[in-house]
């Protein structure tokens, strides 16, 4: 274990310092990461805040030369222990990779390799950093599992990635980081793929190995709550520049700059609540079931069914926000489309305005469609890129037999895109030349088209970085006092429930657990599971 | 680390050739040939380019097959080597045929006279004819055959004859003939014979009806059915009966069909579960020739070994003028054969081939075809004073073996045909304009190298009829000038051509052009031979249309006369007139026999026909000499067909190889061969040297191809994040 | 002169058009501007599709056939007018006869004297045996000598026409052009050694076998260039042909799902498992057999070899048809599953409309790719069909019937190179620059290599 | 596991009824059993006798599908299609036209197909992957953009040429190896070095590039960096994680083409002498032997089959993520 037993650095002192770091594309020369400067800690955590495509990444990757061949390291110094990282050769940087700084990715599926165990993975950075090897080395890894809290690490040493959770497979990026007792972790994004309740439980783990191994940690994070927890020192990054700096408390009290304070107001406040408005029910479920076949066996029989929904009944008046709260896989995302007709139902009603919809046909389903909209997750994928804006928000009008002559519809797209704040002239464009919260405008403005009364939104906003999230939510209650639309809101999120929900549903396994008001939820959640997910949520 | 790299490769190059060189010592790298057992002289040579399908001498009817199976068995009569024009001679029969004469009452009568209703056959088998030695022949202790199973279980052991432990052979009998004939007869047998011999051998007819419906299950005993023209008269003595008189018979015995076959042999192939692997008739010849077969891998080759139980025959001491000043009688006297094994190794692609012959490793380029028409077209030119090799190969002291077959191709009209066909004065000038046109001479000088003779009249040099010199010439399309016959002039093909309504190619009453329709088998015709065909034809204005087909669909369109010009080719089955005029004999038109006749052209003139007739029954002689001419002026006249050319095979040997003379008709001439083993040797070491350098060529080019990489990964591994 | 409209002719004319119309069409589409313009912002790519665009138009201008008219004699006093036999092109006439002067027989690239030896006749009327001289090449010389002289002055003129053509062909294309972001000046320079090399090529023609003759005295260097509409039109219309089999059945699958996807899987997995060269030769037999039992249809030999040559194309088509319609299935499961199918279901749009409008579209690129790397594949294809068989008739010129009948020529001594070189040249290129445009074609257009380049 | 490979192997079934009726019915378009029987029988006195005789000696003398003149089920069993189909389904492929037993000989032809495709399948892979390897360590760079020009070239060339000018060559000009031919007697190494050398030389552009693709795609993910992030060399990256991660989809395009070596190449057989199950399916073609194409194309098709199947388990074994059921 000699190698592992070298002086921790005592709290405090520096053990990377990033000098005026400049990042530029290798073919045109653009600055992506411009003059950044700062160093790490012993012990302490330092968050990089910002949004996607602020450079935050590049940073990191830059400080461990990891770059992609698109990218090129134009100026500035890393500086580890007195040594300068970008003035070794490309063999000694190998030897600082993982023995020195270590770093853990976002997506921790995609960072292993699916094809070796985890326990060789995390061997295979200690075969290159010491000595260890046969009995000894698969002892330490086991120990290192412990240490990071994987159980039964004996067993799951022989475990492919796929077969650990999310946040095992986390774990274990972080127990490979560790392996070699690095003196810097970089960790980029670690949470961002996980489940509420699993992500808290990692950030713990990141917080605890800080303390007790004194390591320097640069934390990557677009999520202020993260900060809010695991952080000791804040900076935020915007369009490749630090543009501020302070210690935890310091930033969220003060903020200096408008775009951190933006980033602040993003974070819920669980103290404003919509009142449940007691409208007339516009659509009602009982017990509705969604099961998917499970063939097993010669000939591929049902032998079983995937529980997807299992009997969930909940009402949605007029004008009201219903919010479906659940982790993934919980059936949320199964029970919007069983409401759009577009999921068979195994048992249980569906009526909308009194009417049972369930199982019909495509025709007769038609008159319906006009009323219920939906808009997905996914912008970017919900657009079909080969149509222009107004042809895609014309389609709902034409195909559902509106009536409208050509030139009352470019009207409508007009007024319509108008009303997304969007520019008329938008409506000639290709979907590509949107960002992602423009998209979720147009696609909200296609849902309107034919004024519907209830639209179903599947994660509307989880896409979208902080600060566009609370454009479109605000945008979404703006109309709904418009024009009295009732939303059934799916989200994995429980932070932008106050202020958007009347009416709150957890769902886990295909089953409502709980249902109540949005304040009922938030304030005295009475299921444990709900609880759990509300203890994940940041707060100020 | 690039030194110790470029060090590693040179060891293992050399680890390398050490593994490579030991085998290589026998003989040059590239011999494609299998070792040959010590002590057997053993003759290199190729079929090609398919490997034989049938050799059962009942069933097989191909030259490619008839060049094993006449090794391998002999039938009653065979051919004088060296002599030509073509001697008969007795081979497995003691003498010539006793033939005799009866009329219908079977009574003794002139041959002369009108009342011969048969002919009778007569032949005593040699004394000293015995069959190779062969399982089929095996006697247990019983005196019963050793190998006869009654369950397909019991011989499993055995997959091919060398497997068969014991071996015996017995003397051929009489019997054996005849067997062979009730086996030609045998419908089961659906031997191509049948239809044409059932119409002279008496009986033979009837034998085929009786057994159409008598029960199949494993082997039937023909020895219990009779044949009336067949009979048996003791132990070593036959007769085979036919009807009226038929003189080209004696050929026909020369052909394998009449070969003996033991009805143990036949009985011991029908084993239960032999056919399954292959052991049939079919597929291992038993015969009392000079070779017989032991190995049959259609796949790769056929192996020959001298048969231990030939009789006593040796080579012979006279041949045709010439033939001694040539060395052809050098091994006169010798006891046949000289050689103990003959490999035939399949070889489809025609570079291989000719390369391995060229390399030394096929003793002669090819057995049933020359190869080299086509092909080896590069090997020699056909100048004045005959083949001249290429450099190359007279360098090697490669020798010449022409061989003109009695055959003939040609392109034959339509004589129904409402354009070109008819006997209107007009319409022969417009088939001789067409004639005269269609250069003969240039078509074979560009496509077969001069390989060819322009055919003058059907009958091929060789065969009694073929007139040499100023008489021989076609003079509706010839003249004869300053010794040689020479091509009329395009300028009388025009004017024939506008004698026949058509001046300068177009019909004068409408002014269409005249287009005529060639009828070609599509993979036997190349695009520069129509090419060069449309420019022929263009001298004169004609214009030519090509309606290509597969072989199937070609002899549909002859079988119906839907044609108006046609390819086809004649291969004679024996070296009579009687076997090429009958091409032109009106009821073999298939329009009038409703059969598969040879008469394609349907030509129809009934003077020909009545020629025809007499010419048949008629002995060689002046008398028949006559009647041949006449028809060949016939046909002269009438320009049956726009041209024919007897093809000339070219064979190379190899220079050990000795007795290379060719004998059109008969293919038993395996036993002739001589070798010069020595030479042989010597030879294949001297021209096989292997060039080393591109070896080494190699192994440089990879090492420069490496060290670009090698360099690049070194400074990758040396670089920093600055620049 | 009579014009003659080839099924063939018709179906290049056709795809010429249609892909005219579909680019037309897409201009406006900025994705798909931005994607070719990705292709031909590389110096490569402009090169590459210069020389496709080269043959293309070989391929066009082989493709406008005609008879001649025959001129009546006087003596006739019909007024009717017949026409040649033979089909020519108005390539044919822009070769200046190229194809029409024959040899004899072989002769060596630039040779005066034939390849073979001859009986002839010499100056005293004895007859020798030597090589005689060609008919139609060196005929102006008066010196054997003067040749290497002779083809410098000829190919100098020669290149200063071609330059002349030049600027003709460049000077508007620089005109419009030069504004343009996308590099030209590659393909200007294509074009030029293009048109260098034709007017060398046809004005040395008259003098010369530029790359000798064939068995028939067949200039081949005509024969290579006539090799390259068959290639053209095989590589282009077999994929034509198999379009819309593929495109339907696989749409079809992957949209509507259940039994239809499971019929349509048997039916590719059967014609899949079936070894590919058997299928084709059986089918090509097939065709053989028909053409053959009906002559009638076919007034000219050309017209018969034309049929046979689209029943290959079809047959190729039919026979590989399975592997894109794999394609466009798997494309349609993954396309279906996505956000705008499913608003479209949700907007109550009809199927029709959603394959129309929403897959279709979103499918299209897999054709192209497809499109652009058979193409290649294709045209190596035709050679081993013709070593096998099965190829195109032979009356019709094509590389892979060249390159079968000059196999053995290789084993002659003194060794026939050239008609090998020549196929294998025009074959090399036009294969080559194919396969370099389609796979910047696929890097522009395979969402995958593109979503690559846009993570790093 | 079991029960999926036995359920392929029954949807198998249908596939190859498919592809019978599918050859049939091409093969009986173009010939009838007529046209069969003259082709066999050879040019000379080919009399309707001698042709009825055939086509009841090798069981053609039934309607091809329907017998209208038979009873009940009988109008189905009662062809030549039902015959000749159920025997090739218990793998007795009957007698070729010319009469040899069609088992024996794709037994016997089977393995020299093998002794050369399988060298050069094998050594294809290696090398090709070797050069992807080494293509892949050099990405981005000119050296990576040059081979890959180098390849494209390569493919570009027609197979015949490579064939042409390996024995005009190795074979022809430098006599190192014989041109053509196969026996099993002595060193059959030295007939396999050419077709092998050809055969691989000729693949290695499209394979390499195909292999660069995969392995450049594999090397984009996230893994890589992550292990780059371990400090792990170029090189054990490439082997290490590039290469048993891009082993997937090769298996996908190789493995399926395991079982159809038997079946052999057509253009290498036939130009290289090897008496394989290639040079057979030409012969066949070219004699229009209908008994051996049938069964020729039956086996292509089961061993595709089984191809597909062998892909299947092969990614059990490459994919740890991947179970059958």
């Amino acid at each position: 274990m000699s190698e592992a037993q070298h002086s921790r650095p005592a709290p405090g002192t520096v053990c990377l310092q990033v000098r005026d770091l400049t990042v530029t594309l290798a073919d045109t020369g653009a600055a992506i990461v411009k003059g950044v400067s700062f160093e790490l800690r012993a012990g302490k955590v330092f968050a990089l805040v910002g949004e996607s495509g602020s450079g935050k990444s590049v940073t990191s990757l830059a400080a461990m030369r990891l770059l992609p061949d698109a990218l090129r390291i134009s100026g500035g110094s890393v500086d580890v222990a007195g040594q300068d990282l970008f003035g070794l050769s490309e063999a000694r940087m190998q030897e600082v990779r993982g023995r020195r700084v270590a770093m853990i990715f976002q997506n921790a599926m995609s960072a292993l390799n699916p094809v070796q165990t985890v326990g060789k993975q995390v061997a295979e950075t200690l075969q290159l950093h010491t000595r260890l090897r046969g009995a000894a080395l698969r002892e330490r890894v086991v120990a290192l599992f412990r240490e990071v809290g994987i159980p039964d690490p004996e067993q799951r040493f022989d475990f492919f990635p796929h077969q650990l959770s999310g946040g095992q497979q986390q774990r274990v990026m972080i127990a490979m980081a560790l392996a070699c007792e690095p003196d810097v972790l970089i960790a980029d994004e670690p949470t961002t793929a996980l489940d509420v309740t699993i992500q808290l439980q990692v950030l713990n783990l990141i917080r605890e190995l800080t303390r007790s191994r004194q390591l320097a940690v640069l934390l990557i994070t677009h999520d202020m709550g993260v900060v809010k927890n695991t952080a000791d020192e804040v900076a935020v990054m915007y369009r490749g520049e630090l543009i501020e700096r302070a210690s935890v408390e310091d930033f969220f009290q003060h903020p200096q700059q408008a775009y951190s304070q933006r980033l602040i107001d993003a974070l819920p406040d669980l103290t404003q609540f919509r009142e449940a408005a007691a409208e007339a029910p516009l659509l009602e479920l009982q017990e509705v079931k969604v099961h998917f076949p499970i063939r097993r066996g010669l000939l591929q029989r049902v032998v079983d069914y995937t529980r997807a929904v299992d009997g969930v009944s909940l009402t949605i008046g007029r004008g009201e926000t219903y919010a479906l709260v659940g982790e993934s896989g919980s059936g949320k995302s199964t029970l919007g489309r069983a409401v759009l007709n577009l999921e068979a139902i195994a048992g249980g009603q569906i009526r909308f305005r009194g009417e049972a919809i369930e199982g019909l046909g495509r025709n007769a389903m038609l008159p319906y469609r006009k009323q219920i909209q939906v808009i997905f997750q996914n912008p970017f994928s919900s657009m079909n890129p080969r149509m222009t804006v107004g042809d895609i928000i014309a389609e709902g009008m034409i195909s559902l037999g509106l009536g409208l002559s050509e030139e009352a519809r470019r009207e409508r797209i007009q007024a319509l895109l108008q009303r997304v704040q969007l520019g008329a002239e938008h409506a000639n464009r290709y979907p590509h030349e949107f960002s992602g919260g423009q998209l979720q405008r147009i696609a909200i403005a296609r849902a309107l088209a034919v004024d519907p009364e209830l639209i179903i939104c599947d994660e509307p906003t989880s896409a979208l970085d902080v600060s566009i999230r609370a454009e479109v939510l605000e945008l979404l209650a703006e109309l709904q006092r418009e024009f009295g639309v009732s939303y059934l809101f799916i989200t994995h999120d429980l932070s932008i429930v106050p202020g958007l929900a009347h009416k709150v549903g957890v769902m886990q396994r295909g089953k409502l657990v709980e249902q109540g008001t949005a304040e009922q939820i938030l304030t005295a959640p009475a299921h444990p599971y709900t609880q759990e997910l509300l203890a994940a949520v940041p707060r100020l | 680390m690039l030194s110790r790299f470029a060090a590693l490769c040179t060891r293992a190059t050399l680890l390398l050739g050490a593994a490579l060189l030991p085998g290589c010592s026998d003989g040059p790298w590239n011999n494609p040939n299998p070792e040959s057992p010590p002590g057997l002289l053993t003759y290199q040579s190729v079929m090609s380019p398919l490997p034989p399908k049938h050799l059962d001498p009942a069933l097989s009817y191909a030259a490619d097959e008839s060049l094993f199976l006449m090794q391998i068995y002999e039938p009653p009569m065979g051919y004088h080597y060296l002599k030509r024009p073509y001697e008969l001679l007795p081979l497995g029969v003691e003498d010539f045929p006793l033939i005799s004469y009866t009329n219908a009452a079977g009574e003794p009568v002139d041959p002369d006279t009108e009342a011969v209703a048969f002919s009778v056959y007569e032949m005593t088998v040699r004394a000293d004819a015995r069959y190779q030695p062969h399982p089929a022949f095996a006697l247990d202790d019983q005196g019963n055959p050793r190998y006869r199973f009654t369950d397909p279980a019991a011989g499993r052991q055995y997959r091919q004859i060398s497997d068969f432990p014991e071996l015996g052979s017995r003397p051929v009998a009489a019997n054996d003939y005849a067997y062979a004939i009730k086996r030609l007869a045998d419908p089961f047998n659906a031997s191509p014979m049948l239809g044409f011999m059932a119409q002279y051998i008496v009986g033979m007819e009837a034998f085929s009806e009786r057994l159409k419906d008598i029960p199949r299950d494993g082997w039937v005993n023909l020895d219990q059915y009779r044949m009336d023209g067949l009979e048996v008269v003791d132990e070593r003595t036959f007769r085979i009966t036919i009807k009226g008189r038929y003189p080209q018979f004696s050929y026909w015995l020369a052909m394998h069909f009449f070969s003996p076959i033991a009805p143990e042999v036949d009985r011991f192939f029908h084993n239960p579960g032999f056919l399954d692997r292959n052991l049939t008739l079919d597929w291992w010849p038993v015969g009392s020739g000079p070779f017989m077969m032991v190995k049959n891998d259609p796949n790769s080759e056929i192996v020959l070994e001298r048969n231990p139980n030939f009789r006593e025959d040796y080579f012979p001491t006279e041949g045709a003028p010439g033939d001694a000043e040539q060395g052809r009688l050098a091994d006169a006297g010798k006891r046949l054969p000289l050689i103990d094994r003959a490999v035939f190794r399949l070889e489809k692609e025609v570079l291989s081939l000719w390369t391995k012959f060229l390399q030394g490793y096929y003793d002669r380029s090819g057995e049933s075809h020359g190869n080299t028409n086509r092909v080896f077209d590069q090997a020699f030119v056909v100048g004045p004073d005959g083949v001249e090799l290429g450099a190359e190969l007279a360098e090697h002291g490669i020798t010449v073996a022409p061989d003109v077959k009695p055959a003939i191709y040609y392109y034959g009209f339509n004589m129904r045909d409402p354009v070109l066909g008819g006997y209107s004065e007009e319409r022969r000038k417009l088939r001789r304009a067409l004639q005269i046109a269609f250069d003969t001479e240039e078509y074979l000088n560009i496509f077969y190298k001069g390989n060819g003779i322009p055919a003058q009249s059907p009958i091929p040099p060789g065969i009694p009829g073929f007139v040499e010199g100023e008489a021989g010439i076609n003079p509706y399309v010839y003249d004869w000038v300053d010794g040689a016959p020479q091509r009329k002039s395009i300028a009388h093909a025009k004017q024939l051509l506008a004698e026949a309504g058509y001046p300068n190619g177009r019909d004068a009453r409408t002014g269409e052009p005249l287009k005529i329709f060639i009828d070609v088998q599509s993979q036997a015709i190349s695009s520069t031979s129509m090419n060069w065909m449309d420019r022929a034809f263009g001298r004169i204005g004609v214009q030519v249309e090509y309606r290509p087909a597969d072989w199937n669909r070609t002899r549909e369109k002859l079988l119906t006369g839907n044609t108006q010009i046609f390819s086809h080719g004649w291969l004679a089955d024996y070296p009579d007139p009687e076997n090429f005029l009958f091409l032109l004999y009106g009821p073999e038109s298939p329009l009038i026999c409703q059969c598969d006749g040879a008469n394609n052209a349907s030509y129809e003139r009934p003077e020909y026909d009545e020629l025809f007739r007499q010419m048949r029954v008629l002995p060689p002689g002046t008398e028949r000499d006559a009647l041949v001419a006449r028809m060949v002026e016939l046909y002269r006249e009438d320009a049956v067909w726009l041209f024919g050319y007897y093809p000339k095979d070219i064979y190379l040997n190899n220079p050990w190889v000795h007795n290379n003379k060719r004998h059109g008709i008969s293919k038993n001439t395996l036993k002739y061969v001589r070798i010069d083993d020595e030479l042989r040797e010597r030879k294949r070491e001297e021209w096989n040297q292997p060039v080393i350098w591109p070896l080494y060529a190699m192994s440089a080019l990879l090492i420069a191809l490496l060290l670009p990489g090698v360099i690049a990964y070194r400074r990758r591994l040396r670089a920093t994040a600055r620049q | 002169m009579k014009p003659v409209l080839l099924w063939s002719d018709a179906l290049i004319f056709l795809l010429v058009i249609s892909l005219a119309l579909f680019f037309w069409r897409l201009r406006h589409d900025p994705q798909t501007r931005e994607r070719w313009a990705e292709v031909f912002s590389s110096r490569l790519g402009m090169v590459a599709f210069t020389i496709i665009a080269a043959y293309i138009l070989v391929a066009l201008l082989d493709s406008l056939h005609f008879r001649r008219a025959l001129e009546n004699p006087e003596s006739l006093a019909t007024q009717e007018v017949f026409y040649d036999n033979k089909v020519s092109s108005v390539f044919d006439v822009l070769t200046g006869g190229m194809g029409d002067r024959f040899e004899r027989t072989y002769s060596a690239p630039f040779a005066l004297l034939s390849f073979e030896k001859e009986n002839i006749k010499d100056a005293s009327g004895r007859d020798i045996r030597d090589f005689p001289p060609l008919r139609h090449a060196g005929q102006h010389l008066a010196h054997p000598d003067e040749r290497t002289a002779d083809i410098l002055v000829k190919s100098v003129s020669a290149l200063l026409w071609g330059l002349l053509l030049c600027a003709l062909v460049i000077t508007p294309q620089w005109l419009l052009l030069r504004g343009s972001a996308l590099p030209w000046a590659a393909s200007w320079l294509t074009q030029g050694v293009i048109l260098c090399a034709g007017a060398w090529t046809v004005s040395i023609s008259h003098h010369y076998h530029i790359l000798g003759t064939d068995q028939g005295g067949a200039d081949v260097l005509y024969q290579s260039l006539k090799g390259i509409r068959t290639g053209v039109l095989l590589g282009t219309l077999a994929t034509l042909v198999m379009l819309p089999i593929a495109v339907t059945l696989g749409v079809m699958a992957g949209y509507f799902k259940g039994w239809v996807d499971d019929v349509v899987q048997y039916l590719y997995t059967t014609l899949s498992s079936i070894p590919g060269i058997l299928l084709i030769a059986a089918s090509v037999l097939l065709f053989q057999v028909y053409i053959d039992l009906n002559p009638d249809f076919f007034a000219v030999g050309m017209e018969k070899a034309d049929a046979k040559f689209i029943a290959l194309c079809f047959i190729l088509g039919v026979t590989s048809w399975s592997t894109l319609c794999r394609l466009i299935r798997a494309e349609t499961l993954k396309i279906s599953q996505l956000g705008y199918v499913q608003a479209a279901h949700a907007f109550g749009v009809s199927h029709s409309r959603i394959l129309g409008r929403h897959v279709l579209p979103n499918v299209v690129h897999i054709i192209l790719i497809t499109f652009v790397l058979d193409f290649s594949a294709l045209v190596l294809a035709e050679a081993v069909l013709s070593y096998i068989g099965v190829g195109v008739d032979p009356s019709m010129g094509s590389w892979g019937n060249m390159i079968n009948g000059a196999r053995s020529e290789l084993s002659r001594e003194p060794t026939i190179w050239w008609t090998l070189t020549g196929a294998f040249f025009f074959m090399f290129i036009l294969v080559l620059a194919a396969n370099l445009f389609s796979d910047l074609v696929r890097d522009a257009f395979d969402p995958r290599t593109s979503l690559r380049r846009a993570e790093a | 596991m079991f029960a999926y490979i036995v359920r392929r192997l029954l949807y198998a079934i249908p596939i190859l009824i498919g592809v019978n009726l599918l050859t049939f019915t091409l093969f009986f378009v173009v010939n009838s059993p007529d046209d069969m029987a003259a082709s066999q029988l050879g040019d000379k006195y080919v009399t309707p006798e001698a042709i009825a005789n055939w086509k009841q000696k090798n069981g053609y003398d039934k309607p091809l599908f329907l017998n209208s003149q038979a009873a009940g089920v009988g109008q189905v069993t009662d062809t030549i299609f039902f015959d000749k189909s159920v025997r090739l389904f218990a793998f007795d492929f009957g007698r070729s036209e010319s009469g040899r037993d069609i088992t024996t000989d794709v037994a016997t032809r089977m393995w020299p197909s093998l002794a050369v495709a399988l060298p050069t399948f094998l050594v294809g892979i290696g090398v090709n992957i070797c050069v992807a390897l080494m293509v892949v360590m050099f990405r981005g760079t000119r050296l990576d953009r040059g081979a890959v020009f180098v390849f494209v070239a390569l493919m570009s060339i027609s197979y015949l040429f490579y064939i042409i000018g390996g024995q005009f060559l190795v074979a022809k000009t430098w006599r190192l190896v014989p041109i053509s031919g196969f026996h099993t007697e002595g060193q059959v190494w030295k007939f396999l070095v050419l077709p092998v050398l050809v055969g691989v030389v000729a693949g290695i552009g499209a394979g390499a590039r195909w292999y660069r693709t995969l392995f450049l795609e594999e090397a984009n993910q996230d893994y890589v960096r992550t292990a780059r992030a371990k400090g792990c060399s170029e090189l054990s990256i490439l082997f290490r994680h590039i290469l048993p991660n891009a082993l997937i989809p090769i298996l996908t395009g190789v493995v399926v083409l395991i079982p159809s070596l038997f079946m052999g190449s057509l253009l290498i057989e036939s130009f290289f002498g090897i008496p394989g199950l290639g040079s057979y399916m030409l012969d066949a073609i070219n004699s229009q032997d209908f008994a051996i194409v049938r069964s020729m194309v039956f086996i292509g098709s089961i061993l595709y089959i089984v191809g597909l199947l062998l892909t299947d388990i092969s990614y059990t074994w490459a994919d740890p993520r991947v179970r059958l059921s």
